[in-house]
């Protein structure tokens, strides 16, 4: 989108969402939000920047490796929380002996898992993107 | 335990040929030795098993239990070794005569054939000494499934539009009748195990042995009981040994002796007498018996006429069954015998005539009985025995089926059993009058295979042992009922 | 990759936090930082990490100018509510020239004609503004090149 | 005192954003054209958002709702004239003309 | 509390108004734009009902993310539906609508109120995570708890349902698929 | 370590795949990636077969995901019953990976099939998954990540044919609503007793008395849980699906999905609303399902004679063998569950083999198989064909195979509770089923071969399998008490729940 | 009264949104509007569950140091945010598979796609007579 | 008070809603939706004040940044005809 105003501005706000997203990520046990929204905001300023220059100068930032390795990551991160309390003795995704205390064990695995499943929505919603805005149509259809 | 070894041996040699069968193709002579070595084999135990049974010896085993109530096993009972017997005996006969008939027609695809013609053999051992219902269906299908490559062997559209026939009714009527009427007797008594004295007296209001009688009947469609009778002259697209394996040896006789295992095995002649539930059967197998003749009378092709004339056999041996007493039963079984002997005789000469012809049409056959004497002698022979004529075999089974007859009063049966008799005589001497006092109407190259022509008139020198030497027969069929 | 802008851009960025945040315990905190850390790197990685982004320059006269801006929009809106309420619109559209020579300066001089309503910038080729008036008078107050001077003071502190 | 006054300014604040807004949305109903509806909407945005977050800011005494719903302001602020502008950008690149003061004439 | 009500009814009947424009309009871009208002309207209706999680997500993502993948989909699209006559399926729809709705609200009126502090959902388990919450986890929002601790497998799970999507969609359209295959030409031969 | 694997079975059954899903999804070597799958379906089955035994003499196994005791948390169950599912799922996933290979490196673009590996371990994962929770709300959950995945891999078929598109969308809309369906209902259970543990609701529902809002939301769960296992009006989407997927998915789901599908359905209607029948006499809903069985029964059966396409064919039939499982569940009687399980099993046998062998024949002559391309392939590929027959047999229930343990109990159990016009019926359309079976038969052996195909070599990778599918058809068929025993434990099980 | 309507206005209004959404899924052809139609059936469902959870007076079950609040019940809120997640992956992939029917039929309405089919069949049909 | 203000949003809310529906060009339509996202990101904060719990602004912080990302994305789309590069 060849518009002065709208790329300075996109320049601009890019960061503050992020930040953003990263609050939302790391404050949800305070209030509302969480991995899953959070993800959501980021991946939002990363399809902003796409749409606003190009894919391809997204691609840059996020490469459409490393977002699909991320979005295995983020997931295979919760399940492994999971399975470490698994081998800590503990049934599976029992955050209790993550930690020293109970309560400090539940803190950890909360951030850890919201940490996984925001690395997970954040990339998967990035990659939708990146699939939907540049499938291959072939001839274009514009009735 | 030993004795038990036996009944392995004859289950077991025709499954062996199977197995050993497509192995050899490349050696046809071994292959087709198989055949004649292991009837033998299976013959010498079949007579085994039968001394074995005159002396009292309750062989039984079970092979598989599948469940707590299922289980495939396998008893020695007196119907079991009068099939028994006919199937390897016969086999010895067939599987000669097979080898020459194959040769002498160029067939395509022997190893095929005789592999599953050993197959048909094992099952039909198997469904003779099978222990409980379930056994007996298992190997009952296991017969209609083998036979299959059997009749459509030849492959063209009508040989596969045949075998389809022949699937549909045979298949189709097991699963829809003969299936639930055991799973009926299954949850009526808990059991599906022969019994001398069967095992459903007591356990079903007397109002549904009708019905599941008739499931039975109709159930076993290779008793081929009208209105399921179709498969039996459709099957005639099949060479002539499989028609031989078929309606003499084998399937047939599977399904007529079942029919008598559920008479008296299941039922028990006592219940069915007291209930008189399978007093309809009488009827329909009598016009079974009368349509039948009437319709062989119609048919020019030779082997349609023979196929007519067994449906009208079997049904002499549902109506033993149907009479439902001691002597009419053992009338039955010994009919199994004796149409057997009498019907593969005809048909091994009606094959004989073809592999020496190629002629299959009865009116064609004017005067051939001087190029070919000792075929259509034997046929002769043979079609008295079925007329039940003395000193051939056949007489002896309706003689006594008569005597069941007039045990319980059926006059009209006599009536129709003499009826059909001499429908018999017409339809069957027809064809050796004709070949013998008619003047031959074309050259027709004759080039007889001998081992065609010997098994034949070995079938038809049978029958009249069997006249003879009956004895042997009568004591097992005494012991049909228990010791 | 550490200059005068990642700075100042990470200082921004994690004052954002402090005030959003409320939960100033040191985990919280450190994630804040790596927060901040991971947006400036990725302005670096995308690299557009210039004055467009982040017009440090601007920032002197920035809460001057802002103050300012505001008072123009109060006074517009209140113009406008009238104009809609007595229906004595009267919509032109015209060409002025801007008198900014960077990106981020013609930016703000656009953004701040739109934000003003009665005003919206249409169109934008090189120096040349196409502007949307709701009535003439709007018109004669952006012909009247008050907010040009006022952005070009912004950016260049004349 | 300070309470009371506190609240009637917020009042205040709350029936001018009330007034802007809701003369806004009438304008976004009876101006003529995408491009003078940009201005209603402007005013929306601007002076109705702001007045009403006043009032907010107002009510919350100094807190981090005071932050964040000055943040809310700046976005607004912020956005505000992007869509307004690249709507009408939009509107005119599409060949949209927009109408004079007399309807049907196009300018 | 009377507030409450209105605004949940002013909500409610604003979400039937748009749902029943949704219906028959034929230009999708509308029906994008009215589903996005729809969702946002449910995510205030989630705000109301003291849901803020669900309202934070149905806000990013029913009206956000939706909307922008429908639109992204859209360029690849007809832009206009086509006209569709009254039709059976139609009736058919209508009376399988009726027939379930009428199910719904047969069951409503063994619904417990809306509300009300003594219903069933109540008085099990919410409590208990609350308390749990607040003691045991020690975490404020009881929803990132649940979400995170006490359910944390269905959240897994979710995380896997979207990994799932993202996987799918990605193999779907990847760039390759207008080669043809082996099997392809063989059969189209 | 064993004590610690033991321990913590169930849940090891589930993530197993699960996470070997997320790694196999980044490997960028194809055959690596087939290798990680088979390593974690196997994995899987070892297992599952450990949880076999301990199942056999622990008798029901709960798991508390978290530590958090039920209802607060979600529990896994496994019991007598879902082992049984379970055991289909694992046994058929490892033998349809094994045999999976090559057809996605020929039915599907080079730079996909990892991550096609992954969507494939995914619905491993996700109908284990869905077998093992005792969490009403956890089992949507597992709902749609088996069949999200699913529909992918459906969809991936378009490489092929483009109609797998259109089969993929139409089993993910109607899939999505029956979901949809079924979180009604769970909401209305959830909005009367406050709890979504299945033993916490079953304890809770009696207590409500006469309920509406438990009959409608039984109902809603039913129905969306009978979209997903095609029962009869709402199979629609199941032909074209099972028909246009790629070849193993086509095995994999058609030995599976619907088994655990309709695991569920019995699941529900038991173990939660088992402890109400009193209350609800469900016996007009028994007969509405008892109805659709039969009308399945036949719609199937009539539509597969007269389809052309094989995998289309085999799919109709499954719609028709579904129906003969739900048929036994409606009896509602411990023979009758007994018998729904039996051919549950052996159905899954029969499918998996029959469409291995079908694909396979694919595979050989690069054709879609139909009923003219297959004339005479069975002389070309014997050992296909042979494990074809089989199978084929096994469907029309021919003795010696599973096919005719399962009719026997089922034909038994319908005798008992509705006299013999059931039985009759159920042997009308199994007679019918013979038709197609024997057109595919006759027309692999009897017919001239249409294809000027050169010789065929049979690759061992490929008949191994079937071979293995293909004798478990005959070795069931003859030593069935396996089977037998156990689904008469599992429904003797679920009957003593019933108050 | 107000009380009693209040109980369960939402519940029908929400049934008659489910109703609406299920409608467009089952009757409309075009397959985007179906994916639209279930958006809008699943949102209602969200609703219902909300509803469920709310408690008159209560409030968002975020702790306040006031022990004394009553806090709406939580738990629908975990269970809506899966679903809610659901519904987007469903979403997506009807979206990418619309996308490809598009591509591969050149259009996305049901009827067509049928019609377009049985052409293929058709022509496929007369090529084997030949 | 709170409820005032509320019911003063739903009023413009509405007015809006029929520009929406109304539209005219799809500017119009654009226009409309991204006033009607102000509406509600403030009706969300008010109502944050009408329940007692303003803390959860959060929201509304994320419905104006959905809102203008929205926006952007409608106006790529009519712009360029597509969301990607092509
Ligand atoms: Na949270
Ligand atoms: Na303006």
């Amino acid at each position: 989108m060849d518009n002065l105003i709208l790329k300075v501005c996109t320049k601009v706000l890019f960061t503050p969402i992020i930040l953003f997203g990263l609050y939302v990520q790391f404050h949800g046990d305070f209030g509302p939000g969480g991995g899953f929204q959070a993800g959501v905001i980021v991946a939002a300023a990363f399809i902003l920047y796409a749409m606003v220059f190009s894919v391809e100068d997204c691609k840059v930032i996020m490469p459409p490796k490393l977002n699909f390795f991320l979005l295995a990551l983020g997931a295979f991160l919760y399940g492994f929380v999971g399975i470490i309390g698994l081998i800590l003795g503990d049934p599976y995704l029992s955050y209790d002996v993550l930690g020293t205390t109970k309560e400090a064990g539940q803190h950890i695995g909360i951030l850890l898992v919201e940490f996984g499943v925001g690395l997970t929505v954040c990339n998967v919603m990035i990659s939708l993107f990146y699939s939907f805005a540049n499938f291959n149509f072939g001839k274009k259809n514009n009735d | 335990m030993a004795n038990e070894f036996y009944i392995y041996l004859s289950i077991l040699t025709p499954l062996i040929a199977f197995f050993i069968t497509p192995l050899l193709s490349s050696n046809p002579n071994l292959r087709d030795s198989l055949g004649p070595i292991g009837g033998l084999i299976t013959f010498y135990s079949s007579i085994n098993i039968a001394s074995l049974y005159l002396d009292g010896e309750v062989l039984s085993f079970t092979f598989f239990q599948i469940s707590e109530t299922l289980s495939i096993s396998f008893k020695i009972t007196g119907l079991g070794v009068i099939f028994g017997l006919v199937a390897s005996g016969l086999w010895i006969l067939a599987s000669i005569y097979t080898i020459g008939y194959m040769r002498g027609n160029k067939e395509k695809n022997q190893t095929r054939f005789f592999t599953f013609y050993s197959i048909a053999i094992f099952a039909a051992i198997c469904i003779a000494y099978s222990g409980n219902l379930l056994t007996l269906f298992i190997f009952y299908e296991v017969l209609t499934f083998s036979t299959y490559p059997l009749v459509a062997h030849k492959q063209n559209e009508e040989a596969k539009k045949a075998g389809r026939i022949y699937m549909g009714i045979l298949v189709g009527t097991s699963i829809v009748f003969l299936l639930p009427a055991i799973i009926i007797v299954w949850v009526l008594t808990g059991s599906l195990d022969f019994s001398t004295n069967g095992i459903l007296k007591g356990n079903i209001p007397n109002e549904y042995v009708t019905f599941l009688l008739a499931l039975f009947a109709f159930g076993i469609g290779k008793a081929a009981l009208m209105p399921f009778h179709k498969w039996l002259p459709a099957a005639m697209v099949a060479p002539t040994p499989v028609s031989a394996l078929l309606h003499a040896v084998a399937v047939v006789k599977a399904g007529v002796f079942s029919m008598l295992v559920v008479i008296t095995y299941v039922f028990g002649i006592d219940f069915l007498t007291e209930t008189n539930g399978a007093v309809w059967l009488i009827w329909i197998s009598s016009i079974t018996l009368l349509l039948s003749s009437c319709i062989a009378i119609t048919k020019d092709d030779l082997k349609a006429r023979l196929a007519y004339s067994t449906i009208s056999q079997l049904s002499y041996i549902v109506l033993g069954g149907a009479i439902a007493t001691n002597i009419a039963v053992q009338g039955a079984s010994i009919h199994i015998v004796m149409h057997a002997v009498g019907k593969i005789t005809l048909f091994f000469a009606a094959g004989a005539i073809y592999v020496a012809t190629h002629l299959s049409k009865i009116s064609d056959l004017n005067g051939m009985g001087k190029s070919m004497p000792l075929t259509f002698v034997a046929f002769f022979i043979g079609s008295l025995s079925i007329i039940g004529v003395p000193p051939m075999g056949g007489s002896w089974s309706k003689f006594y089926l008569m005597l069941g007859s007039v045990e319980k009063d059926y006059l009209l049966v006599i009536y129709i059993l003499a009826i059909s008799t001499l429908l018999n005589v017409y339809y069957l001497l027809e064809i050796p009058a004709k070949a013998f006092f008619q003047q031959k109407r074309t050259n027709i190259q004759v080039t007889k295979h001998p081992l065609t022509v010997y098994p034949t008139f070995f079938a038809a020198i049978l029958t009249i042992i069997l006249f003879i030497y009956i004895e042997p027969l009568k004591d097992i069929t005494n012991l049909i009922f228990g010791n | 990759m550490i200059n005068s802008k990642s700075i100042t851009l990470f200082l921004f960025l994690f004052g954002f936090w402090l005030l959003m945040s409320g939960h100033y315990t040191v985990l919280i905190t450190s994630l804040g930082v790596i927060s901040c850390l991971l947006c400036v790197y990725l302005t670096i990685k995308g690299n557009f990490l210039d004055n467009e982004t982040i017009p440090i320059y601007f920032f002197p006269r920035l809460i001057q100018y802002t103050i300012w801006l505001i008072k123009e929009i109060f006074i517009s809106n209140i113009t406008t509510a009238k104009v809609i309420l007595s229906k004595s619109e009267d919509p032109e559209l015209f060409s002025v020239k801007a008198t900014q020579k960077t990106n981020e300066g013609k930016v703000t001089y656009a953004n701040s004609i739109t934000l003003t309503p009665g005003t919206v910038t249409t169109q934008i080729k090189d120096n040349v503004f196409e502007v949307h008036a709701l009535t003439k008078e709007f018109g004669n107050d952006v012909r009247g090149s008050e907010m040009d001077r006022m952005v070009t003071w912004l950016e260049e502190g004349k | 005192m300070l309470d009371l006054s506190i609240q009637i300014i917020s009042i205040i604040s709350f029936v001018g954003g009330v007034f802007f807004i809701l003369t806004g949305s009438i304008g976004l109903i009876r101006l003529p054209d995408v491009f003078s509806r940009i201005h209603a909407a402007g005013m929306i945005d601007t002076a109705g958002a702001s007045f009403i977050i006043l009032g907010m800011i107002l009510q919350s005494g100094f807190s981090l709702i005071t932050a964040k719903l000055v943040f809310i302001g700046i976005f607004i602020f912020f956005t505000s004239p992007i869509t307004g502008h690249v709507t009408a950008n939009l509107a005119r690149k599409k060949g949209v003309n927009p109408i004079g003061k007399t309807k049907g004439k196009t300018l | 509390m009377i507030g409450e009500i209105i605004i949940n009814a002013f909500l409610v009947t604003l979400m039937l108004t748009i749902a029943i424009f949704i219906i028959n309009t034929r230009k999708v871009i509308s029906t994008i734009l009215l589903t996005g208002t729809y969702s946002l309207v449910a995510a205030l209706m989630f705000v109301s009902l003291d849901a803020v999680d669900v309202a934070f997500t149905e806000a990013s993502v029913g009206a956000g993310i939706s909307t922008i993948l429908f639109l992204a989909a859209l360029s690849y699209l007809p832009k206009e539906e086509k006209e569709e006559k009254f039709n059976v399926k139609h009736i058919y729809a209508i009376c399988t609508c009726i027939i379930v709705a009428g199910l719904l609200i047969w069951a409503s009126y063994d619904l417990p109120l809306v509300g009300q502090l003594e219903n069933p959902v109540h008085q099990n388990l919410a409590q208990d995570f609350i308390e749990g919450s607040r003691n045991h986890i020690g975490i404020p929002n009881v929803v990132t708890s649940i979400l995170a601790s006490y359910r944390g497998y269905d959240t897994f799970g979710e995380t896997v349902v979207i990994y799932t999507a993202g996987i799918a969609v990605l193999v779907l359209l990847y760039d390759g698929v207008s080669k043809t295959s082996k099997i392809h030409k063989e059969n189209n031969k | 370590m064993m004590p610690f694997i033991i321990k913590n079975l169930p849940i090891l059954i589930v993530i197993t795949p699960l996470m070997f899903s997320l790694i196999v999804a980044v490997l960028n070597n194809n055959r690596l990636a087939w290798t990680f799958s088979t390593f974690a379906s196997f994995l899987t089955m070892i297992f599952t077969i450990l949880l076999c035994f301990e199942v056999s003499y622990k008798s029901n196994i709960s798991y508390y995901l978290g530590n958090w005791p039920p209802p607060l948390g979600i529990e896994y169950v496994i019991d007598r019953i879902s082992i049984i599912p379970i055991m289909i799922v694992s046994v058929i996933g490892l033998i349809a990976t094994l045999f999976a290979h090559n057809f996605f490196t020929l039915e599907i673009d080079e730079k996909l099939v990892s991550k096609t590996y992954s969507l494939w371990l995914l619905t491993i994962a996700g109908l284990i998954g869905l077998i093992t929770t005792a969490d009403a709300f956890n089992l949507f959950v597992f709902l749609e990540i088996s069949s999200l995945s699913a529909v992918a891999l459906v969809a991936l078929g378009s490489k092929v044919d483009r109609k797998a598109l259109v089969a993929g969308y139409n089993y993910l809309i109607l899939g999505a609503v029956g979901a949809t369906f079924y979180v009604i209902g769970v909401g209305l259970l959830y909005g009367v007793t406050g709890t979504l543990n299945m033993g916490d609701l079953a304890q809770k529902i009696p207590a409500l008395g006469l309920n509406k809002s438990v009959i409608v939301a039984f109902t809603f769960m039913m129905l969306g849980i009978m979209v997903k296992a095609a029962v009869f009006p709402l199979h629609i989407w199941l032909p074209n699906a099972y028909a246009y997927a790629p070849s193993p998915v086509s095995v994999l789901l058609a030995a599976t999905s619907t088994k655990v599908s309709i695991y569920i359905i019995v699941r529900i209607s038991y173990t939660i609303f088992g402890s109400s029948y009193e209350i609800y006499s469900f016996e007009s809903l028994r007969y509405i399902l008892l109805y659709l069985a039969i009308l399945a029964m036949f719609a199937g059966t009539i539509m597969a004679i007269f389809e052309k396409d094989v995998k289309k064919l085999l799919a109709h039939s499954s719609v028709a063998q579904i129906g003969y499982i739900v048929l036994g569940i409606s009896l509602a009687t411990s023979t009758g569950i007994a018998s729904s399980f039996i051919h549950l099993i052996n159905h899954a046998l029969i499918k998996a083999g029959l469409f291995m062998s079908i694909v396979a024949m694919g595979y050989y002559t690069l054709k879609r198989i139909d009923v003219k391309t297959i004339a005479g392939l069975g002389r070309q590929l014997p050992i296909t064909f042979f494990s074809f027959v089989i199978c084929a047999l096994s469907l029309a229930g021919l003795p010696l195979t599973v096919g005719f343990i399962s009719k026997l109990y089922l034909i038994k159990a319908a005798y008992i509770s509705e006299g013999i016009w059931l039985p009759f019926l159920i042997l009308v359309s199994s007679a019918l089923s013979l038709i197609y079976i024997w057109k595919l038969i006759e027309g692999l052996w009897y017919n001239e071969k249409s294809l000027k195909i050169e010789k065929i070599k049979e690759l061992p990778e490929i008949y191994l399998p079937l071979l293995v599918i293909a004798f478990l058809n005959i070795y069931f068929g003859v030593d069935a008490s396996l089977i037998i025993d156990n689904s008469f434990i599992a429904s003797d099980a679920l009957m003593s729940g019933i108050k | 009264m107000i009380d009693q309507i209040f109980g369960v206005w939402n519940y029908w209004i929400v049934f008659i949104l489910m109703m609406i959404g299920l409608y467009i899924v089952i009757s409309k052809k075009s397959l985007l509007k179906k994916i639209v139609g279930l958006a809008i059936f699943q949102t209602s469902v969200f609703l219902l569950y909300i509803t469920f959870g709310k408690i008159a007076g209560g409030t968002a079950p975020i702790l306040t140091d006031n022990l004394n609040e009553i806090y709406s019940n939580p738990l629908p809120h975990v269970l809506i945010l899966t679903a809610i997640v659901v519904g987007v992956a469903t979403t997506a992939l009807g979206l990418a598979l619309t996308v490809r029917i598009n591509k591969a039929y050149g259009t996305i309405n049901e009827d067509e796609i049928s019609a377009s089919d049985l052409v293929e069949y058709h022509e496929k049909y007369l090529e084997d007579k030949k | 008070m709170f409820l005032a203000v509320l019911i003063a949003l739903s009023v413009s809310f509405l007015l809006i809603l029929v520009r929406l529906i109304i539209g005219k060009t799809t500017y119009d339509r654009i226009l409309a939706a991204n006033s009607i996202g102000t509406i509600i990101v403030l009706a969300i904060s008010v109502h944050g004040f009408y329940m007692g719990r303003p803390e959860f602004i959060d929201i509304s912080i994320v419905y104006a940044l959905i809102n203008f990302i929205g926006t952007v994305a409608v106006l790529k789309l009519f712009d360029k005809g597509t969301l990607g590069d092509k």
